[in-house]
């Protein structure tokens, strides 16, 4: 299975990103924010970073690249398609999830590790995770309170499209507790803080991050 | 030359932290005068001689799609002199 | 304004010209007119006014840093040495790794945020350029008093601007340090350290060879930014009410930084450059002047077809103007069209701006004419070079013989009392609110960063090599002896380096310090500097570079006298490296090293208002085997912990080991009343299975290094000869002090 | 109840990244107005009943202290109806 892990300009996380989706078991290909074409890969990530430098919002000026069009379709086709950090805030902006992500309550950037729970085992990138699951990943953005209106945060409950929630203290000031959200499909993901820096001990805090990329394995381009 | 002022306020249901913490830290600094604060963005753009109608009207398209989310924010297009 | 020409100054020989406002004194400018055999151009005196300056030239230093050269030590590991823009060190497996610090100290009370900020730009350019790839940062930092009012105002700024940028390029943050103390209110010291690697044969040099070659700059468009900085901040006492000067602020752009690194590295990757420059302090004119004296002919130079951010500069200040996010390149004729289809790929602005010629000249004309004709050596290498009178201050023979005078604790509630207080002390307590603000994580391959004793990061995922830097000052012994206080900061940090089991390999430095024209703080800083050269000497470890940062000083006061050592060290396997704490009861706590009565220059005193005494005396034959038993220890999992003891003495490093996987530990020692707060140098906690207890001693006898037992590990709690403090008020008292001071 | 604005802008010569990064974009869309873009904050401060010349003296000292970082930016303070 081959997995794109986008670059913009200002990308951070992307050979991490990489780096985990071969500790999954899955090929990486690299796409490039001007590449008109996705290459052949079953999967896409968009990694975490400041592209465009965060300048005007996270993700604003992003979503407008080359590569985004083509991923926008291939993700309404069903196409898994997991934006992590800078790459949830894109998603976003693309309007492919609802909501929108801004300044953490304590309007510091902040750098954790946090525990969030597992709360929707049915999407592309969380199906190797049980219910429920409290797991333990970095969190590190400036930006990452979940925010939208009440009607939204209605159908996103009602609909059980809460993938992951923090546990404990608020950490950013998120809408119930939320730190991921998934499309009505289950094939988008948008998450906040970063399973690909847990995906092993040495360099993470856990290992729990590697769910993520393992899940993916199993879902298939409807 | 003239300027084109694009004004990106977040919508009054969003929670403002920055606006927030604003309003908190001016009676510490024993400013009393504000009811509340809110904080948003301003563009400043430079065009080429007067604006006309329909440059006007590609700023507000500009604005929609780029210069503000709509999702969480509204905005005002204006002339300043 | 009439554009002044070599054929106007040729034909005005007299003209006054504003030399002094430019930081150069009479002797300086005559020398000038005496190389030139003419008046300076305007364009010509902007150049050599900054290149001359204390902070490009070196001038008040030099004679001392020679030392570093001098007493090197020989060694194979040493790829590139001092005068480069970075040393770079061979870390084995065809790896070299670069390292620096820089201080951007004055910007930064001005402007926290940008100050800052541009300070880890400057310093993370300055080892792209050296061909290497930047993973890592430090932040080694200075203020205040933690609750003075202006603390509030710069703290928070300096952290965020330290984050904003680094976190921005995707560099790791993995260690620094916060410090408070008096004499940095009015001056906080901003040093930034930044860690590169490559393969040997991507090294790159600040050089301009082969007439015909072209001279590239790319990067941000040049603005007003920072003119006049570099001479007016460091020539001269710092000053906030002195004249109306151009501001000096730089605002830093970090995605332009990032989008140029990648820029430069697939450059670099294609063999495209003969020589390469970052501009820093001093922008064109030291690019320019450094390039051209480091190959072997000279430069032209078009300064007109500089991209400019504001169209009304004139050349002087283009000349002058410390715009970040720069760099200059000499490109074969033949490779630009590649180099410039790598620019665009990357959006970034690129422009040829001049070529390197056959003669011996740094020719810079403005539209056509000449505005600036000068060998380049004497710009930026044959700058004054003073030998400032220097004697010992009054004040040291005074202060050494105070006699230190603290309460000393010999009850359970004393012990438990003295414990907190050292553990909520601004110095000493949790620093996750600085340290939250930064990334860790990004690039994946941090294995150490805060709160351990060094930042250690792979580079190879596939053998697990890896490097770990510690950085260390301390300015309270500096003060009471600065021979000392230097080699006990070098020997702190190869001790940080050590504890996690990598061997010390390579010294880096920045040298904060008062004015240079005060022959007291030049005493500091000559006795510093041979400190810092002996101690390299004799513990075998090369000094690679650093910087000085003079006039760090409020009206006639000081600061304390401020080395800053880094130390870098080499692991062959990151995944055998020995943790600073444990995570299991059982196990056994000794402490490697003895306690002397060190309280001079110590956090309890510190504490209770006294500076007096005599600092301890740096023992580095002590240290060396001391490090050398603690290599060996992790090569053969001797160890399941390692900790070492400086500021606050065992007390802090007792409560920053139970505290950091919340397993507690009972322990007992003699002499409470010194033991426990004492910082005498040279000492390391280690925790062992009981299993390994022979295997120790082995050690420690065969290294000569004193062991006593301290206890065990285990429980909720940390006991000292029977005082209990529970560790959750332990904590409570460790990590209340930063949220409470700043929110 | 009235509403303040203070709007503050970085200082012509010191650089506006985020304006750039603003400026560069919008051509790359298809939006050709813009000469340059700077953008600046804009706090919108309520007030209870119309605004005195006293407070409109404090709030001038209040951007100065707590809402611009004069050593970089400008402000202006307004009324808005
Ligand atoms: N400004 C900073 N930036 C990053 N890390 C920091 C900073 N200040 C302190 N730290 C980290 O916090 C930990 C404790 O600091 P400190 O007590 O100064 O260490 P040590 O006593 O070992 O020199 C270390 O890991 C240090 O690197
Ligand atoms: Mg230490």
């Amino acid at each position: 299975m081959k997995v794109g892990v986008v670059t913009f300009p200002g990308t951070l996380d992307d050979r991490d990103a990489a780096r985990a989706v071969t500790t999954g078991g899955a090929t990486a290909i690299s796409l490039w924010h001007k590449d008109a074409d996705l290459k052949g890969v079953d999967a896409v990530i968009l990694p975490g970073g400041f592209s465009y430098g965060d300048y005007l919002r996270c993700g604003a000026i992003s979503r407008f690249a080359p590569v985004m069009e083509k991923i926008i379709d291939a993700a309404k086709g069903g196409m898994p398609l997991l934006g992590i950090c800078n790459g949830f805030q894109v998603l976003c902006e693309t309007h492919l999830l609802p909501g929108a992500l801004t300044r953490n309550s304590e309007l510091h950037f902040l750098c954790t590790d946090q525990k969030i729970s597992i709360e929707n085992t049915t999407t592309a990138w969380t199906s190797s995770f049980t219910q429920g699951q409290e797991i333990v990943i970095p969190l590190k953005n400036g930006e990452g309170a979940f925010m939208c209106d009440d009607e939204t945060l209605a159908v996103l409950e009602g609909e059980g499209r809460i993938v992951a929630r923090y546990v404990g203290e608020n950490p950013n000031g998120s809408r119930n507790l939320i730190a991921g959200i998934t499309n009505e499909r289950g094939n988008i993901v948008g998450l906040m803080p970063h399973p690909e820096h847990a995906i092993n001990t040495l360099t993470g805090p856990t290992a729990d991050g590697l769910g993520f990329f393992t899940s993916v394995l199993n879902a298939m381009v409807k | 030359m003239a300027k084109i002022v694009v004004d990106v306020m977040l919508k009054p249901e969003i929670l403002d932290p920055q606006g927030s913490a604003v309003s908190a830290a001016l009676p510490r600094l024993g400013f009393t005068f504000a009811k509340s604060v809110r904080q948003g963005k301003r563009f400043e753009i430079e065009i080429e001689g007067e604006p006309t109608a329909a440059q006007l009207a590609e700023v507000e398209v500009a604005a929609e799609k780029l210069l503000a989310n709509p999702v969480i924010e509204t905005f005002v297009v204006r002339v300043e002199k | 304004m009439t554009l002044d020409t070599v054929t106007v100054a040729q034909s005005s020989p007299d003209q006054s010209q504003p030399f002094a406002e430019l930081g150069l004194k009479p002797d300086e400018y005559a020398r000038i007119k005496e190389i030139l055999g003419r008046r300076p151009t305007s364009s010509e005196l902007a150049m050599y006014s900054v290149m001359w300056s204390e902070h490009c030239s070196y001038k008040s230093s030099k004679v001392h840093l020679k030392q570093f050269g001098d007493k090197a030590v020989k060694t194979d590991a040493l790829l590139v040495g001092i005068g480069e823009n970075a040393g770079v060190v061979d870390v084995g497996q065809g790896y070299a790794v670069t390292f620096k610090i820089e201080s951007h100290n004055h910007p930064s009370f001005i402007e926290p945020y940008q100050g800052a900020a541009t300070g880890v730009g400057g310093i993370v350019r300055d080892i792209l350029t050296m061909g290497a790839r930047p993973i890592a940062v430090m932040d080694p930092l200075r203020f205040g008093p933690a609750d003075a009012p202006d603390t509030r105002r710069v703290l928070p700024g300096i952290v965020a601007g330290v984050g904003g940028y680094g976190n921005c390029l995707g560099l790791a943050n993995i260690g620094g340090e916060v410090v408070f103390d008096e004499t940095y209110i009015g001056n906080p010291l901003v040093n930034a350290l930044c860690v590169g690697v490559m393969k040997h044969s991507d090294i790159k040099l600040a050089k301009a060879a082969g007439a015909g070659n072209l001279v590239v700059l790319y990067g941000a468009k040049t603005g007003g930014d920072g003119i006049g900085g570099v001479s007016v901040l460091a020539s001269e006492t710092f000053d906030t009410t002195g004249s109306a000067k151009r501001p000096a602020v730089q605002v830093g752009d970090p995605f332009v930084e990032k989008v140029l690194i990648e820029c430069s590295l697939e450059i670099f990757a294609e063999d495209l450059v003969i020589g390469i420059q970052d501009l820093g302090g001093a922008g064109l004119s030291c690019a320019t002047s450094e390039l051209a004296s480091g190959g072997s002919g000279g430069m032209k130079v078009e300064l007109d077809r500089v991209p400019l951010r504001d169209a009304s500069l004139s050349p002087e200040e283009i000349l002058m103007s410390e715009s970040q996010e720069r760099m200059c390149a000499i490109v074969e004729p033949s490779k630009i069209k590649r180099f410039l289809e790598i620019c665009d790929k990357w959006d970034v602005t690129v422009t040829v701006i001049g070529e390197v010629t056959d003669g011996d000249r740094l020719e810079i004309t403005w539209h056509g004419d000449l505005i600036v004709d000068v060998p380049p050596r004497t710009v930026a290498h044959d700058g004054p070079v003073y030998n400032r009178p220097l004697a010992k201050p009054e004040y040291v023979d005074r202060v050494n013989a105070e006699v230190i005078n603290v309460p000393r604790p010999t009850t359970s509630d004393e012990i438990k009392a003295t414990v907190l207080k050292l553990a909520a002390a601004p110095n000493l307590a949790d620093k996750s609110w600085v340290t939250s603000q930064y990334d860790r994580y990004v690039q994946g391959n941090t294995i150490q960063s805060q709160p351990d004793d060094s930042g250690m990061v792979r580079i190879d995922e596939k053998t697990h090599l890896g490097v770990a830097i510690a950085t260390d000052a301390n300015a309270n012994w500096s003060y009471l002896n600065p021979y000392e206080g230097a080699k006990l900061a070098l020997a702190e940090a190869a001790r940080n380096i050590a504890t996690a089991g990598a061997k010390p390999l390579a010294v880096t430095n920045c040298l904060n310090f008062g004015s240079p024209e005060d022959p007291g703080v030049m005493w500091q800083f000559a006795e510093s500097v041979r400190g810092l050269a002996d101690g390299c000497l004799e513990m075998g470890l090369p000094v690679t570079g650093g910087n000085v940062s003079f006039y760090n000083q409020t009206g006639s006061v000081a600061i304390l006298p401020t080395p800053v050592i880094g130390v870098l060290g080499v692991i062959d396997d990151v995944r055998t490296r020995t943790p600073m704490s444990f995570e299991e009861a059982g196990l056994d706590l000794y402490l490697l090293g003895e306690t002397a009565d060190d309280l001079a220059g110590s956090e309890w005193a510190y504490l209770h208002g006294q500076r007096g005494g005599q600092s301890p005396i740096a023992d580095l034959q002590r240290e060396m085997r001391l490090i050398d038993l603690l290599v060996a220890g992790r090569v053969n999992k001797v160890f399941t912990a390692a900790h070492d003891l400086s500021q606050g003495g065992l007390s802090a490093s007792l409560t920053e080991m139970v505290l950091r996987h919340n397993v507690g530990a009972d322990v007992t020692v003699e002499n409470i009343g010194t033991a426990l707060m004492s910082e005498t140098p040279g000492r390391v906690i280690v925790a062992i299975d009981p299993s390994q207890t022979k295997t120790l001693g082995d050690l420690a006898t065969k290294h000569q290094i004193v062991l006593t037992k301290l206890g065990t590990t285990g429980g909720d709690s940390l006991v000292i000869n029977g005082a209990n403090i529970p560790l959750t008020e332990l904590r409570t008292a460790w990590t209340e002090t930063f949220p409470k001071l700043f929110g």
